[in-house]
């Protein structure tokens, strides 16, 4: 299976970081070796937030995904300005254009957009437009794997209660479902 | 038409790290305030302490000083004795002031160092993540207090204020708080008093600010100003504890 | 045996209750938060006890304490806060107290930054403290290896009486990766406790616990007694990972989170025709001088690779003995060296015949 | 003390949507709207009703983030108050 | 014929390195007659600190620990926290406690640890040779207070007693003279009081000895007994901090 | 020129107050208190000021706030205490703050003993806080250079805008020796003020002193800069001295008193027909390369002589890179070698042919 | 309350000549002779008046050596004092 | 001229210390190199106390004399337990008769005892005993000159009262006189 550089982004409070983390948790229970690196400190108050996390077939050497970027999971427009040229020619950009107003620059990448943020208000809670593009994310890529990702809820949640559970699971399964009904897909130059 | 609030130039425009509804931003303005109301901005020299407000040095409109975790009055002192006529003030945590700084602010306070000190007690490490302090109140939840502070087990918190108004050498300590605009309003008069005291060559002169940390409390920024009335308040009573004959 | 994602500071954590922590002593300071917070979740469960120490110089003194009492004791802290430890290391060396440092470095000097760095090599190798002492450094590489490390320090410690430093850093101890818990390594070292206070109980003369010999003759003879001890260490127990060293011309040094970004660079040269290895010392002190004295035939230039500014480079020499030129390529402040920068500079290196 | 006495200010993209403005407002001048978001991802605090401000500062003194400027309206209030 | 006095066996047979008349022998007799009567000396753990006491551990009859200068309280706290069972003191000059170890005194009665801190106040640092310390009195002479101390240049001597007793973890705390045998005997049942608290799991208990230094003071030991009378004792009140109820 | 019979610790004093020192911030420890003692009677004389910490660390940070404040500051202890201010070390030498930081050295490591050392090698050439960074340590050998010496650090201090270590032992700072203060070498220098705290009068945007960047790309080139600034030292104050080096045979590296001991033995060799010489490092860091790297002909091994545990034994290694043999004698824990001991174990040296 | 009650002993070598207990006898028992010198290089404290001691302690409580041990004379005592 | 190794030794209020910085400062005032090192700590306290003093033509190297010394001035006897055997063969042991009641056990040195304290006693101050010594060791050695050692008075001293300065003198004629008159001179073997 190829190697997955992936960098997740947004705002403090988007949940980009549980993101990255659900994604690692799940492609290790898929039989793969991750890493899963945060950005940290004071940056983080407030201000953008973002994690990598790296999925292969060896044991990962650098952890790190602020350049050569695969996949770029963004949240927000600042991030997006900032780390827009970290992904390789043919990699993927998903956006939340809940928060995005502005088209991306570069035409050699993949990108696709959805109202994260709106589609999860429509579940139940515009937080949870994590989940909204973690799913998209799984319907682009095709990993990881559903089962693993449910499992990852409570390996990384912790066993919460079960509304959030599911308001994950709702949150998770229309942002896969969206992918082909929704999506505006330009394939690189 | 006339202003009747504006920012003052005690502050630079710079904007703050701080998390929404932090404290830390009300105790920089009356800092700042008092300092431009006293004519003062100029010939101050302030000194950062590790904490959330170690970029103090970004906010403040007057010369700055980074110093070491605790280490702020130990500081302030070296200034002072070589440039008696600056203002010299520190600006810290209660981290920094009443755990690893302990040694320093009890010695500034007992040779009687003629500077202020701005205590900003949130209860807890703010800047670290919300691990118990020194001024933890009991039952109050912390990283490194999962179930609470047990006083059986880490004693009763710390009351620096109380402490420092026994050395000698202390010449005015307060403590105020910044959870109401009235309270707000009593908050920049003793910081203003804190000042003028160091004018009076009165000696060491120190304002606690019973403080939030919203982020750190696991609260909202209201919520956090309600929990310091109920909680801190009662713990900490306000009030002068010490104060010069003269100021 | 099932894998878990965890984060390194908490896996270091999770080894040391293994690894029979008992005591915990230690002051907030980031990278290393996520370390006291889980002992203080997690210790007393295991019928431990954290405490939080209302400075790095408490803490190291409660560990000092603690150790003496017999308790496998430990703390834990980043670059500044290590610095404060200096005088109190000095002292557990001398009093030969078996206990444990983390280290979880960040970038100097001063406050720095909170951001990952490697530019303690000196002062978990050469001392920093006062007088003629060492201290075994472990450092690993992955979380998988921190968790061995750590759970594996306490044991080390005992055997030789003397305190141990693992040194990981911000990388390594925020980052996740797989952990396995094998039940069955779990190394338990009682050690002989003849030394530790209990109280005489009128049944023996008084201990004591100490340093000062103002006597010149016994101080020395008490710093010779160390220096054989150390010289054991040495013999004993220097570890070193060889990556890809068979047949390369080109030789990587890099030791703890560098290592492993190495090692990308290293098979990106191999794919671009470079014969490149590594070897990665996990032992900071006693440094692996061994691997250096039998060079493969093919070598021709050595890199030294470190988050700082070449501390690492003079034992890499000494080691080295010039038998071939020895490079350094580094980054600081908190800057993470990209494997694709090491692998130019190697290139260019090649190219630019400087082996 | 009934009606219009001042106006305040908001410099928007210095707020952070903590809220104790609107907390401490005697009047209910203030308000925080879901919508719009600023610059630094914040919900910002607006004026919702500035003819009910009476000027009393509450809200300058507790925004940590030093969001206002307060505008007395002088004809109004002249020689009632120092 | 019945023996009315003779030596404790709280104390060794070793001969003490102090100068003629120094208080410090007082003192160890003191505590090694309190741990002999209430028959702890097998499960006693001892921390010496630096300053002239720090071979104190050749001298008392128990276990001991030689700690860094100043760390004596984080060092008991540290064992006491390991082998609670234990009875666990610290013996600790004024340089030790009250000028470098300030921050780990606070914090050991901050938390209430269950110690026993025998607290020497000679009013100067006796072992590097008569340096001023925080406790020395203003005018006396110190070699790094040629012309005795300025209380405008070094503040007015600290009181760590009335300071510690602030200290809400701070259970008992008492001050006590060695000058005069009456007050030797006072000395005696504070100490015994501070390791009962200790027993009966009180928190953090002090006993604070006023100390003559005839070498640092430059006095004759008759001497330097009434200079302490006369000059420590208004200075330094005698008597009882802090109790606790049931002691 | 009149000389004064004086001690080590005494001329350091005098001659940092000719040197341009104002400011004085210590705490008592043995064998450096002649030193504070000395300024508590002369600075406020000289118009300066003396003040005693409540600690080390604090003392370490009033002198930070009091250079930065412009003025020419100083503290003094001896090794513990050196270790307990390694983290203000490291604040000043990120921050550059020009001051003088004396260290009478003693036996440890602990509490050790109150007796001579050199065991703070290591602390005085590798940091021993954290982070990059090399402080200039300066090493005399006899009162007259310690007076010289603490003289001129001011001036160097003020003209890197460093710390300055002047290294002295227990037993330099405790004997006697006659002293000559030359007045017209005394050099004073103002150096760029341009960075020191004095409150802004509205006529210039307010002024930081700081270590911390959180941004890891500032804080590389800040350490970048530190970096270049320590290579500008070492090319330029790198300082030895050669005695009967000409056609030495022998060649021993000492510094400070060992040296001292160390040339009674070369004479005495030289009696005995070994033809011996010496190379002293009168700064410590920066260590003195070249005048290994021009050993003459004749030489046969180096012999490094300290009073610690061979702490700088790497660096003649480093320095002589293979050329000939390089052997330690040491004693430590405050006991001081024998000129005969020296030579004695310089000739079995050479008869058993370890040349 | 008069007369001989106790006696005493002195361990003259672990003496230090501090003069404390001279100092605080109420009965003039002891003294320094300026003569003689201990094995420590002290003038150590002898008994000149042992008829004198009543036994009061102050010498022992006093002395940082403990150079004392004091006897009590029984006989004399028994029944009188607890 | 000759270098000298000296070692004065005694308790702790003798007055050695003074003794050797008074050779020390004299002789550099004779224009010889010199140095002065004192024993520290609190083995001063009470114990024995001693310092080295070697006066020599060139820059003097190690300032330690505990063994080779070529003179011992030595004020009790547990100072002699412990230096007797530093002598050089052919040195001079110049001993306080008043407090050493044992003779050297050594023939092969030089020994000159004198009743230190008695004669100082008889000057007006037993402590005055360190000068009757250092008058001895003068007329023993024929050096340093006494100019220097009254010049050195005043530089180890500072400016101290008259009267002291006059005992002093006093004291230090009286030994140097003694030699002559009262010496017990054994010649090595
Ligand atoms: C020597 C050292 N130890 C620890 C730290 C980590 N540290 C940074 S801020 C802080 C606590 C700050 O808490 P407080 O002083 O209460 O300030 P707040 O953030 O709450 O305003 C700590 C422990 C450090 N920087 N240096
Ligand atoms: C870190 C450190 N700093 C300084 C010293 C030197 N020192 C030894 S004892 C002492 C002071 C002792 O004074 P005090 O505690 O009052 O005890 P006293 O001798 O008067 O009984 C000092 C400063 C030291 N050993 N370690
Ligand atoms: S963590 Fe707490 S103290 Fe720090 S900025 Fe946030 S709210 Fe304020
Ligand atoms: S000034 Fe008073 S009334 Fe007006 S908006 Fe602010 S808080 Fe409300
Ligand atoms: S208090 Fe200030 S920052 Fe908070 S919501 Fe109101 S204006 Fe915004
Ligand atoms: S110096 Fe002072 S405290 Fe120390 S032993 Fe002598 S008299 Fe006692
Ligand atoms: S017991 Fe009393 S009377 Fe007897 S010698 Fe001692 S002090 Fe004097
Ligand atoms: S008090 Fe003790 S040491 Fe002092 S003179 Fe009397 S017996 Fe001797
Ligand atoms: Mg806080
Ligand atoms: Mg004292």
């Amino acid at each position: 299976m190829q190697n997955e550089r992936i960098l997740c982004a947004g705002f403090g409070g988007q949940g980009v970081m549980s993101l990255g983390k659900l994604i690692a948790c799940a492609a290790m229970l898929d039989g793969r070796e991750v890493t899963w690196m945060p950005s940290y400190g004071p940056e983080m108050r407030g201000g953008t937030a973002y994690c990598s996390v790296v999925v292969a077939d060896r044991p990962v050497g650098s952890p790190i995904v602020t350049t050569n970027a695969t996949s770029l999971i963004v949240m927000n427009l600042p991030s997006l300005d900032r780390f827009e040229q970290s992904v390789v020619p043919g990699g993927l950009i998903l956006l939340n254009r809940s928060l995005i107003d502005r088209e991306v620059g570069r035409e050699d990448v993949v990108v696709h957009a959805l109202e994260a943020t709106t589609m999860a208000a429509q579940c139940g809670d515009p937080r949870a437009a994590n989940m909204i593009m973690l799913g998209a994310y799984m319907a682009l890529r095709g990993t990881p794997r559903h089962r693993h990702v449910e499992e990852a809820f409570s390996l990384v949640f912790g066993s919460g209660s079960s509304t959030s559970f599911n308001l994950n699971r709702k949150a998770l399964r229309c942002g896969f479902d969206s992918v082909s009904a929704e999506a505006v897909i330009r394939k690189a130059a | 038409m006339s202003v009747i609030f504006k920012k003052t130039t005690g502050l630079t425009e710079a904007a703050t790290h701080y998390c929404p509804g932090c404290t830390h931003g009300i105790a920089h303005r009356l800092v700042g305030e008092a300092l431009e109301e006293l004519g003062l901005l100029g010939d101050t020299i302030g000194c950062a302490s590790v904490g959330c407000s170690i970029f103090s040095y970004n906010y403040f409109n007057v010369d700055m000083i980074e110093c070491s975790h605790g280490r702020a009055p130990a500081v302030a002192t070296g200034i002072k004795r070589t440039v008696p006529d600056k203002t010299v003030f520190t600006y810290q945590g209660d981290g920094d002031l009443a755990a690893i700084g302990t040694a320093e602010i009890v010695h500034a306070a007992h040779r009687g160092e003629n500077i202020t000190v701005i205590f900003i007690n949130n209860a807890i490490y703010g800047m670290t993540g919300g691990q118990m302090a020194p001024t933890t109140l009991p039952g109050q939840k912390a990283t490194t207090a999962p179930a609470g502070r047990i006083a059986e087990f880490s004693g009763r918190p710390l009351k620096m204020s109380e402490m420092l108004a026994e050395v000698p050498g202390a010449a005015y300590v307060e403590r105020v708080s910044l959870h109401h605009p009235k309270y707000i309003r009593k908050a920049k008069k003793a910081i203003l008093k804190g000042f003028t005291c160091q004018l009076a060559k009165g000696g060491f002169a120190m304002v606690e600010l019973l403080s939030t940390c919203p982020t750190g409390w696991g609260l909202d920024p209201v919520e956090a100003m309600e929990w310091l009335e109920a909680n801190m308040i009662p713990y900490y009573p306000l009030g002068v504890l010490k104060t010069p004959e003269e100021v | 045996m099932s894998r878990t994602l965890m984060k390194g500071n908490e896996a270091l954590a999770r080894a040391a209750i293994r690894g029979g922590c008992t005591h915990f002593f230690g002051y907030p300071i980031t990278p290393q938060n996520e370390i006291p917070e889980y002992f203080a979740r997690e210790l007393p469960k295991a019928g431990g006890l954290f405490l939080q120490a209302e400075s790095e110089i408490a803490a190291v003194n409660m560990l000092y304490g603690s150790a003496a009492a017999g308790a496998q004791a430990m703390t834990s802290s980043s670059s500044p806060g290590l610095a404060l430890m200096q005088e109190g290391i000095s002292m557990l060396a001398a009093t030969e107290i078996p206990c444990v440092i983390v280290n979880v470095m960040r970038g100097g000097p001063g406050l720095g930054t909170i951001q990952p760095a490697q530019s303690d090599y000196f002062q978990m190798t050469r001392g920093g403290g006062n007088g003629d002492y060492r201290i075994l450094s472990l450092a690993p590489a992955t979380v998988q290896e921190s968790a061995e490390m750590m759970e594996e320090s306490f044991a080390l410690a005992q055997k030789y009486r003397t305190p141990v430093f693992l040194v990981s850093d911000g990388l390594l101890g925020q980052m996740m990766e797989p952990v396995q818990f094998d039940r069955h390594t779990k190394k338990k070292r009682a050690g002989n406790k003849r030394w530790i206070l209990t109280g005489h109980h009128h049944r023996r003369p008084p201990r004591t616990i100490k340093s000062l010999r103002l006597d010149p003759a016994k101080l020395e003879s008490h710093n010779l007694e160390l220096q054989d001890k150390y010289g054991r260490i040495s013999r004993r127990e220097t570890r070193f990972e060889l990556y890809r060293m068979n047949d390369a011309e080109l030789v990587f040094c890099a030791f703890g989170s560098t290592a492993r970004i190495v090692k990308n660079s290293i098979d990106d040269l191999r794919q671009k025709g470079c014969r490149a290895g590594l070897i990665r010392p996990q032992t900071l002190w006693p440094f692996p001088v061994q691997p250096f004295k039998t060079l493969p035939e093919s070598g021709k230039a050595v890199i030294c690779v470190e988050m700082n500014c070449g501390q690492m480079v003079d034992d890499v020499r000494l080691a080295v003995e010039g038998r071939m030129p020895v490079h350094f390529y580094g980054r600081c402040g908190g800057v993470i060296p990209e494997p694709a920068e090491l692998s130019e500079y190697a290139l260019e290196l090649l190219t630019g015949g400087a082996a | 003390m009934d009606g219009r006495r001042a106006i305040p200010h908001i410099a928007a993209d210095s707020c952070k949507g903590c809220g104790l403005c609107l907390s401490v407002c005697p009047e209910n001048v203030l308000a925080i709207e879901a919508a719009q978001v600023n610059l630094k991802g914040y919900f910002p605090v607006s004026v919702k009703a500035e003819e009910n401000c009476i000027g009393c500062l509450s809200c300058a003194l507790i925004c940590p983030d030093v969001v206002f400027t307060i505008e007395r309206i002088d004809d109004h209030l002249e020689g009632r108050d120092e």
